[in-house]
């Protein structure tokens, strides 16, 4: 298999062309998808390649925008719908939470929902309160849904086509700041599954569990900590519905500490469920509390010196594994 | 807008004039049965009754088939009755028995019927507007001559998801036929407290699509006006937007009469003596087609059938709580 | 201080009626609260006490409720926002956590939202996924808002005044099956202030934290196993956003052992971040891994036998303080 | 649906068209400089300029006081502007510094200025509609005799909250004036893309109230239809719905050019044949309202003003993380 070096948004969109090259069943709407290739250009060419009946722009309508793919894919299609920003989940959120997650179950199996919907989430572009958001947390406690937050190149790539392929609606979180970001990504579709994390780096002393472009902070941070002879084992949980408390757990046993990172605010976020079940799964083999780093209790402010201070970063992420094995 | 006359209307043959009666009796008498049944605790959970409105449903799904799809609403019964939902697990389900159509899962609210096009009832106001305009793009998508109806109520044309969903619709062009039930009130508030008009079917006009008003007593005239608007989305040519002028006989929920008077009696009344399956039967006699005989053939008949559904559900097993997480994922 | 045995409901009725008195600029306005006074009568009696000016009956448009609201504390009212079932906060998500949360952040604190949202959530009446929901981890996650989960016809009506009278946007989730229940409630107004616990029982062997309806039951298990020797404390957190961190935690290193409960689902819900919460705080106080008990990760079923498996109780309350006492 | 004529529209008088001139002049340069220090780097954010639509703003806010309110957009630095915001706070904020009118935590999209009844910019389309008829319900429950304006686009029409807003300011009369700023495209979707109307006012009609078109790039007109729209609302018979006709002259985002053909250049550069400015500076000139020289030391007296603003900007502090937390909450 022949792999190359590509940006995380083109592989996103090789996944999407390769997707929807295999399957006639898959469409894609949403706002500015077609003729301008979405804002982020997770859709270029998409268009050209597959014509205006399976590429199409909307109105500005995201209940119907989500609703059209809940009762398409009711119908068997395997429809792809996107949100633009993460932000604006509210204004879909009926659809998502209580049609496309509850259908299957309400409805007794009836009915399969393979809906998939596309977003970016993340701040750090100085889009402000209502353009910075990271809401995953909201996501992963709606039974019925699953959530991808792609890391890397090679995962925006297999969790897109891992999702279209699901069976079960699921949302896949695109992170804005890592657009640009390039990795080794395989030429042939392939799909990453759902709820299987990775070890992006193995150590010994501490494990570091960072959500989405967390992950590239967290992978700097135990490089700066191993010159200092600091082992840290770096897990991308990959999907936080379903979760692979598994890895996470067994890591943990090992290192016998851990911190999560995630960018959304620490108050509810994706990181309390995660220390919730490591103390509960590895109560015995913690040497300290299990910690996380997250953002403060804010919106997301616009002036870029008030953003850096609010997204955990490096140096944060390594300050706090010291902090954490000060302990014992 | 247009209402259609009597002339226009298709012609009542025999078949018709039974059939429709026949769907709106089963529908009377499922709702009538299990309110009573709700009401002396026999089955769990709330109703909202869609007696007085059987027309609307019945009228609707006569120029259906079961490959074209429907969404409905809290008041999702008739919708279902009406697609030929059979009774054994419609009252399955009421009695929250593993043979019911959600395998007791969903209840009155959540209805489905996926072999015969309904895709649920839905407890969200508006909640099945988008869902119902995703089953007409499927049907553009392969092409294949279904189309989609959407049920709901007066008080859900003031939601986001209504507006939001005929725009998407017309803008494509999508096979969907959307059916206001006009029935005067949402919940308990009336109509004129919610909306400044008086014909709602005006509001096709901010979608650049037509906007029919009929008679939702009347089975045959929205027989005709649900045949025109399906031929014209299978022409390709579109949504219509159909409002149905009815009323609901019982209060919002439940057989109980009205703990605030929200509504003159006159008024209930008034309605009451327009109830779509007498006037159906007195169609059919004055012009010959059927026998009042007949009539009562069919409502004994539901009858038995009502009876075989009740005894079928009591007779079912419950749901084990030990499956209680079975088919949130498909896996 | 003149103190009846009251429902919560009319206690909560009561407060709303003292807080529009006391102040002109109260007013209420959703679906069905003015004529009918609300689907749960929480607002009876309303209308003919202040008029239609002040207690109004809205279309089903829940973003125009929620939004109308938010524009009208922006110019300093105080308004009530009904949003009658819990399980509709996903159609007017966007003006809760976008506008009405972020105003006075975004603005630089050029504004605030005396907003006050009412709503009733919980499972148990056969009501099914759609109208059961305990969402109260979203809006615990939104930095702006308060969360109050009144347990209590004390708490009913201290809340709701506290709510309306509290600067910030606001939601009081009140408990469909705790309405009839009775409890002393003083005759007078009075604020229950957000961010306070209770200690609704004092105990030395483990400590319960019971979220709304799960108050009772849990004050139920404790009785059951004090006739075991067994002293449970259980607190009542009242509201969820602010989180009397304090008091759980003191409670926790006293008797080193701590269960959460509720009825939203497990996986996400407020439980996650109290338990992360403890053992961040609590970590060598504790002589087992903080527990939680709440709902299995599916949608609320219709089912009776399922309903009832499904939200926690009493007999599996004191099954998981057992099982905890078991571990040393 | 009216447009009103030449002659009904407000006699023009010398003190008018300065004042329109002035409020257009000062968004023009305001928009033109701040997209140049974003592409250069300067300032941080995205900005959607205005620049093109500065008649509608302008006419709008010339007929206010500070004591009525509007709601804006993502595009909403003209809105600010006309309403009367001030350049070093404007600047200040697009500058991120603690000066700025939100204090550097909002940026382009969410300019607020409460003193001046502009209750912010909204970077969610369709937003700010439901805020304004909270502030058009404030005028009317406390009889102050204000108004609300709801500025948004074309676009935004097709989303739920302008729907239930419109809905329910209509059913209870209230205040507001909402203004659909119709520049033909939603982003890079045109609107025969994205509804089946030429005219968006038609959607007055749907709530029962009236809807008006006006031309967008000619302030005296749009001035003249708020003035009705304001005098109506505050006899207290209830909103209007206001379509200005208009267009944007640069990208949806920023000051380069288009990144995909999605405009005619023929219909850019015809809209911009048209452009407000030199409009009111004809009409000015042609009716001796106005000399060449008086809208000439507009202009300079416009860019002294900018570059004081710039000044004052780039010389004011920024936020201090230590104060990340305040303002979440009023305590
Ligand atoms: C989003 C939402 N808001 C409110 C409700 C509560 N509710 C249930 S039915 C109903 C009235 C619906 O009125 P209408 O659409 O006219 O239907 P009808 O009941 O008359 O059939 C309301 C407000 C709901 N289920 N969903
Ligand atoms: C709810 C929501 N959906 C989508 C967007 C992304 N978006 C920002 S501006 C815009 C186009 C708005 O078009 P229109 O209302 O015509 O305003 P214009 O930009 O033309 O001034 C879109 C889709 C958003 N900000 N909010
Ligand atoms: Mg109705
Ligand atoms: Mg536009």
């Amino acid at each position: 298999m022949t792999t190359r070096e590509m940006t995380y948004v083109k592989a996103f969109n090789e996944g999407m062309h390769q997707a929807m090259a295999e399957d006639p069943d898959v469409f894609l709407i949403g706002e500015d998808v077609a003729g301008y290739g979405g804002v982020f250009h997770m859709f270029d060419g998409l268009l050209d390649a597959y014509g205006d009946k399976r590429v199409k722009d909307t109105p500005i309508a995201e209940q119907a925008i989500i609703g059209l793919g809940v009762g398409a894919a009711a119908r068997g299609l395997r429809p792809v719908c996107d949100l633009m920003f993460m932000d604006f989940v509210g204004v879909a959120m009926d659809q998502i939470f209580n049609q496309a997650a509850k259908m299957k179950y309400m409805f007794g199996g009836a009915v399969s929902v393979p809906l998939t919907i596309t977003t970016a989430g993340g701040a750090g572009m100085s889009a402000a309160a209502q353009h910075s958001q990271s809401l995953e947390a909201w996501l992963a406690h709606v039974p019925g849904l699953k959530v991808a937050l792609p890391a890397t190149p090679y995962d925006a790539k297999g969790l897109i086509v891992g999702a279209i392929r699901d069976d079960n609606p699921t949302i896949v979180v695109l992170q804005k700041k890592m657009l640009g970001v390039k990795g080794p990504v395989p030429e042939e579709i392939y799909a990453v599954p759902f709820g299987e994390a990775t070890i992006s780096r193995e150590g010994t002393d501490a494990t570091i569990i960072a959500i989405a472009r967390m992950l590239p902070e967290a992978l700097k941070a135990a490089e700066k900590l191993a010159a200092d002879g600091i082992s840290v084992e770096v897990i991308d949980p990959r999907t936080v519905q379903p979760l692979d408390t598994e890895t996470i757990v067994t890591s943990v046993r090992k290192t016998n500490r851990a911190l999560i990172v995630h960018e959304a605010v620490q108050f509810g976020g994706i990181g309390a469920e995660i220390a919730a079940q490591i103390q509960e799964e590895a109560f015995d083999y913690l040497d300290a509390p299990v910690a996380r780093l997250a953002a403060p209790f804010a919106p997301v402010p616009y002036a870029p010196v008030l953003e850096n201070a609010y997204v955990p970063d490096a140096a944060r992420i390594e300050q706090s594994v010291r902090r954490m094995l000060e302990r014992n | 807008m247009a209402t259609p006359t009597e002339a226009e209307v298709t012609p009542a043959t025999r078949e018709l004039v039974l059939d429709l009666h026949r769907r709106m009796v089963r529908i009377r008498r499922f709702e009538e049965s299990s309110g009573k049944l709700v009401e002396t605790g026999e089955m769990p959970g709330f109703l909202h009754l869609y007696v007085g409105q059987e027309a609307v449903a019945s009228g609707v799904m006569s120029v259906l088939t079961d490959a074209d799809q429907i969404t409905s609403t809290h008041r999702g019964h008739g919708h279902a009755i009406a697609k030929g939902a059979e009774f054994r697990p419609m009252f399955a389900e009421l009695y929250a028995k593993t043979t019911g159509y959600c395998k007791g899962r969903g209840g009155s609210m959540h209805i489905v019927d996926m072999n015969r096009g309904m895709l649920g009832a839905n407890a969200i106001v508006g909640g099945g507007i988008p869902i119902a305009i995703g089953a007409g793009f499927a049907s553009q998508y392969r092409g294949d001559g279904t189309v989609a109806v959407s049920f709901f109520g007066d008080g859900a044309t003031n939601i986001g998801a209504f507006h939001e969903s005929v725009n998407m619709a017309a803008v494509w062009d999508l096979p969907v036929i959307f059916v206001i039930e006009n029935n005067g009130y949402a919940e308990f508030t009336s109509q004129e407290r919610h909306m400044k008009l008086t014909d709602i079917a005006e509001r096709a006009s901010s979608y650049g699509i037509p906007g029919v008003i009929v008679d939702g007593m009347d089975a045959l005239a929205v027989r005709q006006v649900a045949l025109e608007a399906v031929d014209r989305a299978k022409r390709g040519e579109g949504p219509t937007l159909i409002e149905a002028k009815t009323y609901r006989f019982f209060d919002h929920q439940g057989i109980k009469g009205m703990r605030i008077p929200y509504r003159d009696p006159a008024e209930v009344e008034a309605w009451k003596s327009r109830d779509a399956i007498r006037l159906i039967e007195a169609i059919g006699v004055e012009r010959g087609l059927a026998s009042a005989e007949e009539f009562e053939r069919i409502w004994a008949e539901v009858e038995d059938e009502i009876n075989d559904g009740i005894e079928f559900a009591r007779n079912s097993p419950d749901p084990d709580p030990a499956d209680i997480l079975d088919d949130v994922y498909t896996v």
